[in-house]
């Protein structure tokens, strides 16, 4: 049981990694054309989300959604395809990148506006506690996020309302190239604040598989038990640029060292060497599950790149619901 | 739709709705601040709790953009949320849950999930509302592509549109003039809805089209029964939606009597009425006898002392002479004839200030 | 020097209490022709505010404005004359009682808008500090303004740029009709989420003058000493409906006992009474004290009754600086 | 103003006008989000932190409501405030303080205090930018008491009017279309300003008025080199200022044209040329040799698959057309003659994506 799980999160963030790096490879061709934001170092938290809540638990995601897309378990294909721009994408071409959904495992929307999904995720909340649905919805946010008003607005309301809520802030030090100190205040964390607003709060290293793990479900749990809504600060670390495909330790706004540190606290290598190490997993097995990786992704892109791109009479459609 | 017609306020007949639509439909909530108070937003929240509980009617922290996001992601898991704000000043805070959520979930998520909410939004005027407790900016959500704009004028029209809107599968923002909220009119009892995006004509006329939307009807149906006697008639077509508009009704009309008159409860420039006089001199060119017309706020804040108020807003004599002099006219009679009501600044004995 | 601190704080609390029961008086009559929210019950921290700082320190206000205008020292003639509408009005009449200012004395404004002018007073301390005028900048706001996003925006900059702000929550149990509970979690205290937001912080009992004032004082020692930002928050009560001029207590929001309570912890009786036990004032005083009061707003309405309207053009002036 | 002219992008221009201004008085101070980053704002904020210090120039919390309030706060007790958003769609978080502070405070409170700050907003268009990074909402704006709005074209008015934006007393919203950052000009040196409120003619004609706006005047004006091969004379005016308008510059023209296009960058309906179309059809009624038109985005989100943005946007071709429809002739070659570049989601090869 331990083993399948930690195979199944290292499994899942290689996934992740090997999309991600995928798209990174085909973007300088041009033909994804809109802005991406790549989770390459931020693999843990999405995969053991994904591995933590059922597909009738809910997440909700923000403009680096890609990653959380595919932990909560969304259709591959219909992702890349929207990337593409393509007929087939998840959201028909209308959103990209930044606009990812899956219904059909409870994947609700992401949202290119800094903070925008996050009372969006609460709203969830309150209807499946309304309706007794007994979903918790699952609101990912980066350390920029928790600087909006509706930040601190929707926890508020939930917190009032006891809702089934998990936020989960991935802080991976920087919003765009805007290190944390001049956003927030030196010293003050963001669990703190969170914590006196009525959450309940756990921190954890968000490079940790296991760990992240570990203090989600515990965070489920304590939802599942009417403890109300629930908080989870993870440090992470994205390794390639805000938005784009490139690494950027060169422009200045960060150190190379620092890169390099965190680069060694690679969540992927570090849950697979412990595997190995524990000789809970082999090479072989390792390889096998490479081959299958990019074998889906191969699939993946020949399925977008083949996808019709949608009629150009298809912008006009879709103001309306009906 | 019964036919026992009653005379009832606007302000009932809203609070109508929202029971008869709670009553049809287990998923409909309802919330805002003030909702499940003693004043229960001018009485049109009236017993609502009471009848269907505080689960699914409740007062909320002052948090305008959560709470409308709060709106969007409860639509999108099953709910049906109706929101209110006593004054649309207030609702400034929420533009980016109403324009990069609501009003663009179904489309750019390639029309899989639909944001079926809808904002009820007070518009002020008169007795010291002042800058920021008086704006009518109707013409930013019109100016929308997603959302749905309604702006009722009489209490039956007021309660089969809002019913139209909460069941509507699109954000809807549903507009209620504070100086109407005491109009009293026919309203059919039980549930009936009304369908959004066609206008009424409310008087048939030969000379001028008149086309008003909310508040102003009141101001243009006194200033048609002045014009009856001088022997001009006009079309008044009563909007009632703002978006999407019913441009045949409107060119229908213009197409008949070669003139229009807009009138707008806004600021006057880039207001509804601009738009209307934009399309129909596009669109009804070769049959506009003389130039169109408009009558709008002030392009200026609404000041607060009532000296300041006085003739500041669109009247029926302001109406009557516009009219008059599309026909080239004596109008010089109008301002004696139709002076401005005193007190100028509230809608009637019945309004006892303070909002 | 106490004894007139004492006597200062008494004055201004009863000038605050007897010029609202004034415009209650004459409000009926329906000349004031605008919504007003009176203060009273509230006078203390107004008081205390104005009597602990400069009137090169700036403070900001919101829709319940009056007391604070005049605990800082604004023209009692303008404020009246505002009120009713006139030319002579502080605002020439374009603001009413919820646009209150007097840059004379550092009354900068007032804001209709719950929360909106939370952010304008940081921007005030932002200006004194980067030109360096040694200004404070107080803000004050009730409870409901903290359930609004801007507040903690607002909070958040003035504690990473370590502005010279004083946060003053009123906190009256109530906005509008709605109590705390259906707006804020049951237990959470404003304080606590301000402190963990990086305030200094300070809890006290804003129908004691005095305790008030020392909280206060100290605060303003604290941001003079370059410790950043303060909070207080002051718990009172509103005797009066929100707005306008009646008791409410029969509506039903709230309970005859729970204002009877309140009303028994009147801060103006409370600091009367005191003084007179302790002889530091003599009830021939206090009755000089009140008729030089009522002398004066006597002159006041006087002055804004014969005032004139502005003109009719006027409405048409001021949309742009020149 | 110095002769010395040079050829430079419309964002250094952008630039050179924020140094000079910040140079010539000490109060003017400059945020937002990324104002100090490597990228410096595509290079519009580059070396100012530098030059005048991180107390006068510094990045800021993801928190656009609190941080216009704080424009506001700071301009009223000495500061001229300059801020940044990269998107005006990010920026629909701060209606509050725009709207129910900035703009009216000066009215408010009885001309009292102003407040010169002043909002850069950058409109985003193609490449993906999809629904929420590419609203240009300037009809919102251009609807409000007490503000200013500036869309230049060019660098050389682009520096002029963002130097008198800045030193205004009044809160100024600017608008600076993506589209135009890497277009290049002669620019003067040195610190001057342009007159906001005065538009401009770009273009000499008889036979049209195009009234044009931001990245609109570049496309009018290869529709215009067009027609002038064809014969067609056009009035060009581009209007630098859309709150408030140059009414004369526009009148003028129709009064010898006798015919208006109206363009514009936003959604159709609402948007500032139908306010054009609607002033020029009541202003200028007895001029008007043929119907008015409008050319603007489709009502409709933006979407984010090229696919879907080819044909999207306002291209020379369509202006062409329109105009050659006003003069009834034939118009069956345009759309080969000028084709939509490809590809069409990008203003020129300078521009390598993202943002
Ligand atoms: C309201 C708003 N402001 C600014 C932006 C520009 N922006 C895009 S992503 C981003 C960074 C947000 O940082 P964080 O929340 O930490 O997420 P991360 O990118 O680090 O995952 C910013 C500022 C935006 N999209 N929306
Ligand atoms: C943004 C906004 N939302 C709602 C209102 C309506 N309103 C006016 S005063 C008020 C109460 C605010 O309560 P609090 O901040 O505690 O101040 P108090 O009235 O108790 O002094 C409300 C909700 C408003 N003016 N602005
Ligand atoms: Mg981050
Ligand atoms: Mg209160």
């Amino acid at each position: 049981m331990v083993t399948d799980l930690n195979l199944e999160l290292l499994t899942l963030m290689m996934r992740i990694r090997m999309v991600e790096e995928e798209i990174a490879r085909e973007y300088p061709k041009g033909e994804m054309r809109c802005p991406t934001h790549l989770s390459i170092g931020q693999e843990a938290v999405p995969a053991a989300l994904g591995l933590c809540v059922s597909i009738k638990d809910m997440a909700m995601s923000t403009h680096r959604g890609h990653a959380h897309y595919i932990g909560k378990g969304g259709n591959l294909k219909s992702m890349i395809a929207e990337i593409y721009g393509k007929s087939t994408g998840c959201s028909k071409g209308k959103g990209g990148s930044m606009h990812l959904i899956d219904n059909s495992v409870g994947f609700m929307g992401t949202s290119a506006i800094v903070g925008n999904s996050i009372p969006v995720g609460v709203g969830l909340a309150l209807a499946s506690k309304i309706r007794k649905t007994e979903q918790i919805s699952c609101i990912f946010f980066g350390d920029g996020a928790t600087e909006e008003g509706s930040y601190y607005e929707s926890v508020n309301f939930a917190v009032v309302k006891k809702l089934p809520v998990l936020f989960l802030c991935e802080n991976n030090l920087y919003s765009v190239y805007s290190p944390l100190n001049v956003r927030q205040p030196e010293g003050r964390k963001i669990s703190t604040v969170a914590k006196a607003m009525g959450l309940g709060v756990d921190e954890v290293d968000g490079n940790n598989a296991i760990e992240s793990f570990k203090s989600i479900e515990s965070a489920v749990q304590r939802i599942q038990n009417n403890q109300g809504p629930q908080f989870i600060e993870f440090s992470t670390y994205r390794w390639l640029e805000h938005c784009g495909v490139n690494y950027d330790n060169d422009i200045g706004y960060r150190t190379e060292e620092e890169y390099l540190r965190w680069k060694k606290n690679d969540p992927i290598s570090k849950l697979k060497d412990k595997l190995l190490q524990e000789k809970l997993i082999s090479e072989v097995q390792i390889k096998e599950i490479i081959a299958k990786i990019e074998f889906e992704i191969k699939e993946a892109f020949a399925f977008a790149k083949e996808s019709s791109f949608p009629e150009n009479s298809e912008a006009y459609i879709g103001e309306y619901a009906i | 739709m019964q036919s026992n017609n009653r005379e009832i306020t606007f302000a009932t007949a809203i609070n109508e709705a929202i029971h008869e639509t709670m009553a049809a439909n287990d998923n409909v909530i309802c919330y805002g601040l003030g909702v499940t108070d003693p004043k229960a937003v001018f009485d049109t929240t009236k017993n609502l709790e009471q009848k269907f509980g505080s689960e699914r009617v409740f007062d909320m922290p002052t948090s305008e953009n959560a709470m409308t996001g709060i709106a969007v992601g409860a639509s999108l898991n099953g709910l049906i949320p109706l929101m209110t704000h006593q004054r649309l000043d207030f609702f400034l805070l929420a533009m980016d849950q109403l324009i990069n959520s609501a009003s663009k979930w179904h489309y750019m998520f390639g029309s899989q999930q639909s944001v079926p909410i809808t904002i009820r939004l007070i518009l002020g005027r008169g007795w010291g509302q002042g800058p920021t407790h008086s704006q009518n900016l109707q013409a930013w959500f019109a100016h929308m592509p997603g959302l749905k704009v309604v702006m009722p004028t009489t209490p039956e029209d007021a309660k089969g549109l809002l019913t139209a809107s909460i069941l509507d599968p699109n954000p809807v923002v549903f507009l209620e003039h504070r100086w109407l909220h005491n109009v009293k009119g026919f309203v059919p009892e039980g549930f009936y809805s009304k369908p959004i995006g066609k206008a009424k004509k409310v008087k048939s006329g030969i000379d001028v089209t008149i086309v008003t939307m909310s508040y102003m009807t009141i101001e243009a149906l006194h200033a048609v029964e002045y014009l009856e006697k001088m022997g001009i008639s006009c079309d008044v077509i009563d909007l009632l939606t703002i978006r999407p508009i019913d441009w045949d009704s409107i060119f229908n009309s213009v197409k008949v009597t070669g003139r229009i008159l807009a009138l707008d409860t806004g600021f006057t420039t880039g207001s509804v009425a601009g738009e209307i006089i934009a399309r129909v001199s596009m669109d009804c060119f070769d049959f506009l006898k003389c130039k169109p017309s408009r009558l709008a706020m002030p392009d200026m804040p609404e000041p607060t002392s009532p000296a300041l108020t006085k003739g500041f807003y669109v009247r029926a004599s302001d109406i009557v002479i516009a009219v008059i002099q599309m026909l080239g006219k004596d109008f010089s009679m109008v301002k004696n004839d139709l002076p401005e009501p005193i007190p100028h600044d509230i809608p009637g004995d019945w309004f006892k200030g303070p909002f």
